[in-house]
């Protein structure tokens, strides 16, 4: 499926923009997109810890997503 | 009253005050966090904030809908600032009324520690001779 | 910085804050108590304040003093009232900074609890048919 | 010895007025001017609680008293 992934703060840097088009297979879960994201950007492994957001909110390794879902990278956040 | 903002303007504290008290409530207690002059003994130049706007907003409402149910206050306003801050600037404001001032002063202190971890909010550390995403590394 | 005051004017908050500010200090605390309306469901017409000014004024910048030592904060305003105040009035107020967000609430809350016990500071709470000074008897 | 009591709040009320003069024994220790203003007025004993400042410092039972000293009666505080 082709989906469009949101970065912010570091990770926008990494990726080179603050959304990126990826072709991601289909039932892929959180925990396969990660490694998905860290293979094609090994910056990411540096990060002191980061979550994927699904559609506003924080998700757990085991959630498969959706072409239709809004899906986000969200490094350590430092609001505040 | 829950009042949650992300703002690319100055945040007003008085407004702030003004819309959390409460004829019901004898006491406001109320957070500041304002950029400060330096990190670590290293000369700050300016912060600048950005946000994931939908989620920041419905994480802040998260936390102002907990400090009411959890701590029984009456009114909660957080506004947070965006964009680029210089020294003495206020980035959150967070102003709490309760009838009783202990749990004001618990949902103030547990709305600014929770945004801290929760809110999808970022902020760079311009200083002097380069810049650095706060937190980001370990 | 300590900044300690009695005035029988309306306290102004923004000065409080303004003075409090301290670009060494990420983070003010501040605590505002305002007049409420009512006691124990009863309606609160006024109240009178009254004070023992010097020993008061003594007994303030003791609680600032202890705050500074006991929490390592920077600066501390507290500012108190006097005389006859309606509904939604500010009775007092306590501004703090501090490098780190901990220490001001933990000094804030500090100040505002102290002043209640040991400052020589007494309120009559005046309803439509009576009045009575707050906590002269048991 | 010769001397003025400030009153406060109900205090001010139960003495009718803000100072009070009185003539009291040379030597007299805190703990004995607390019981000669209760006898003087009753309505003292009623309180929750008070204490006596002497030169704007709360004073212990056993503190001897001088005819220079600014005594003052100090019902339970309210402030804040």
């Amino acid at each position: 499926m082709k989906t469009t992934i949101l970065t912010f703060g570091i990770a926008k840097e990494i990726f080179n923009g603050a959304s990126k088009e990826m072709n991601l297979k289909d039932g892929i879960t959180v925990a396969e997109l990660k490694n998905s994201l860290e293979a094609a950007y090994p910056e990411m492994k540096k990060l002191h810890s980061y979550l994927i957001a699904v559609n506003n909110e924080y998700a757990e390794d085991d959630l498969v997503l959706d072409s239709a879902d809004e899906i986000a990278i969200i490094p350590p956040v430092s609001g505040g | 009253m829950i009042d949650v903002k992300i703002s690319a303007e100055p945040l007003d504290i008085t407004t702030c005050i003004m819309k959390t008290t409460d004829t019901e409530c004898g006491g406001i207690a109320i957070f500041i966090g304002t950029v400060r002059n330096k990190t670590n003994a290293k000369k700050v130049i300016r912060l600048e904030y950005e946000c994931y706007q939908s989620m920041a907003l419905k994480e802040m409402k998260k936390i102002a809908a907990d400090a009411v149910r959890l701590s029984g206050i009456k009114n909660i306003t957080i506004h947070h600032r965006m964009g680029i801050l210089h020294i003495g600037d206020s980035a959150v404001v967070i102003a709490v009324s309760a009838p009783h001032r202990e749990a004001a002063f618990d949902a103030c202190r547990y709305a600014i520690d929770t945004l801290k971890k929760t809110v999808p909010i970022w902020k760079k550390e311009v200083f002097e001779d380069g810049e650095v995403w706060v937190s980001a590394h370990a």
